[in-house]
């Protein structure tokens, strides 16, 4: 379908001061080849809800948010509540309503 | 309804009495308590109160690490320490306030840095670590030597207004409640296999940190150890989930990590790592974070 | 980055700097916090956390009731007593563990019964209650304290392994940071017109409470009471919300209250309760709960 | 439709010491009518299930949970995490995988 993706992005433990220390977003994101004409898949994977914060949401320092294709070692990222790596990370396929979670860990006391 | 324990002295009884009466504890649960040794690796924000409810609890022995002297700007939050308890050690100040507190437990300060050439030794006394500290290098030290010496680290971290609280290092094998026998829960490095970049790591000195958002996560860190002590199994416990608590709007929240990992470099069957390390080296940082001048004087 | 202020003196900016680097505290925030009287009703398991945070604070001026005297079951959760406190007034006792955290602040120490005849006058001399009490009646009483004296009231409760946190009377108008200017929060009746049948009620005395329970919630109503006192907004308070824990499984809850309610009996525009009441009888309790000898003993 | 209706019931705050302390039930509520063949309405409200639970659930001292056709003073009663009292309380028509919590209030400090 045509229907605009909506997924909730959340940033926290510090990881919303690199995005003007908005903690949740609501976003729209457009058919996957409307943004990415080159791209060889039809749907939306984590990868490339990277590069889109990337292009649209990251407004500083982008290496203390990306390293590589992927996320900094540090940062946890959160599919509805649970770690990534139980849905296999980069490759996932972004699903209506979704809330990616995008977490600093801390180290404080 | 409770029954009267041979082990237990009725002075402990009677002490103790608020919590025997719960089910989760127990007389059974109370001789335990009396009978586990705790380490708290740092006197902090975190070590303070996390300390203060196990001293409560009647833990047998508590251990408590921090190489650093008491200073005005930390009592905001490290409730052990008072205005002239100021440049003296924290681990001896809180063992102080400790023992005013119970006298019937053992207490040791460490006025030390714990570091790659004693933490081993030190920790192998005790049957649970508290991560209580303030740098990564250390951080990944004590989960080294959770892994090492097979004790698990109750980890609990907390800068402005946030905090996180898990358990790494969880074995069944030691609970002999736990059905699930041969479960090991994941360990810091299955979940952080990389240390971050330096200058993507915050601090309390330079970044701040309100007073009761290390309260809470020691405070839940010490209800941790204590579930632990007495037998409660790992569904119930901060095993393989991360608590993360953001006292902004006072939202928790509960998330699911991902398991223990077959190939991580310390707790796998077959380690990379056997031995301690050099973790300023690993971490590319410095572990003695000193309190910086402040700007604003 | 953070501004020298006028009014706040060079030992505070450093001694608070941890704080006062938060974007949500700042100068402006201590110098609020410095300014502020707080009463906190208990000096047990929620007072104690609660009051030695908001100490560590600065809070200018905290008041603290407690007729009870220290008792040893007390002491596992009660962190402001030690050994040497029993029998000494709690009141007394938690003042003077506060003193020596901060000698800058004033402490009053009220060594009373709260009751329907002096609790409008003492509390009176401040900006915000802390119910830290531990029965139905006094819990009444302090909700209709709070609204006729136009203060909010900062309620945590916990028993056993479960422990629930909010934020009554909550007044927008006192918050010039507050947009919704007319908006007010519900009170304690408006939730809860009617109290609960007397064999219903469970208390710590008689059903236990894991030490740490009390530790976090009134840790927790520390951080509302500073949130509060900064002049965070009711969006990120814990009003119309109540935070719901439960230590045995580490689950929080932030679930949605209902509104105040325009026919209650005191918050209403026409109120048909215009004085403080006998609680004992309106809600068939004593509110002296004197420790019960257990069975077990 | 015949399909049953899953609903989640909770307790907490000591209200789960009724129910054989059990905090979490899943239960599948049959079709009303073939449960309360006198049933005036057709779709389970809280009211209806205020009953079910009496009928099923409570081991003893129902005075400690329900009074008259409610619940008694003193027990929160929460629809998906939020106050019954904004969903009409009794009358609320229970949907499919509803989360229905009896949350019993402390008073302890
Ligand atoms: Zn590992
Ligand atoms: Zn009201």
């Amino acid at each position: 379908t045509m229907e605009p993706l909506k997924v909730h992005i959340q940033f926290g433990g510090g990881a919303e001061l690199l995005f003007d220390k908005i903690k949740r977003r609501e976003v729209e994101l457009p058919a996957l080849k409307k943004y990415y004409p080159d791209c060889k898949h039809e749907k939306w994977l984590i990868k490339d809800l990277l590069v889109w914060i990337k292009d649209n949401l990251l407004k500083e320092r982008p290496e203390l948010f990306l390293q590589g294709d992927s996320v900094r070692p540090g940062i946890l990222v959160l599919i509805n509540d649970a770690d990534w790596e139980l849905y296999g990370e980069l490759d996932y396929e972004l699903q209506q309503n979704d809330t990616i979670m995008f977490i600093s860990t801390l180290h404080g006391g | 309804v409770v029954k009267i324990s041979e082990k237990l002295p009725k002075w402990a009884i009677e002490r103790y009495s608020r919590q025997i009466l719960l089910p989760e504890i127990g007389v059974k649960g109370q001789e335990k308590l009396m009978g586990a040794k705790v380490l708290v690796v740092g006197a902090g924000g975190l070590g303070c109160p996390a300390a203060v409810y196990l001293a409560g609890a009647g833990v047998g022995e508590i251990g408590i690490v921090d190489y650093d002297q008491v200073d005005l700007t930390n009592i905001h939050r490290q409730i052990l320490h008072s205005e002239a308890d100021q440049n003296v050690s924290k681990a001896q100040s809180a063992a102080d306030s400790l023992r005013s507190i119970n006298s019937k437990i053992k207490l040791t300060p460490y006025n030390i840095e714990l570091n790659p050439s004693n933490a081993l030794e030190i920790s192998a006394n005790y049957d649970v670590i508290l991560d209580c500290t303030d740098n990564v290098p250390t951080r990944y030290m004590l989960n080294d030597v959770s892994v090492l010496n097979k004790m698990p680290l109750i980890s609990g971290s907390a800068l402005k207004m946030e905090g996180q609280l898990t358990i790494y290092g969880y074995r069944a094998k030691t609970n002999q409640n736990d059905k699930g026998y041969k479960y090991i829960g994941p360990c810091y490095r299955c979940v952080f296999p990389t240390p971050p970049p330096p200058e993507a790591v915050g601090s309390c000195s330079a970044d701040g940190v309100a007073g009761p958002i290390p309260g809470v996560i020691g405070t839940l860190q010490a209800l941790e150890t204590i579930k632990l002590i007495v037998g409660q199994t790992h569904d119930n416990l901060l095993v393989g989930r991360l608590l993360l608590f953001d006292g902004e709007d006072m939202s928790f929240r509960n998330v699911k990590l991902r398991p223990r990992n077959p190939e991580c470099e310390i707790c796998s069957e077959s380690p990379k790592i056997t031995k301690l390390l050099n973790y300023e080296v690993v971490c590319r940082m410095q572990s003695k974070e000193k309190d910086l001048d402040l700007d604003i004087l």
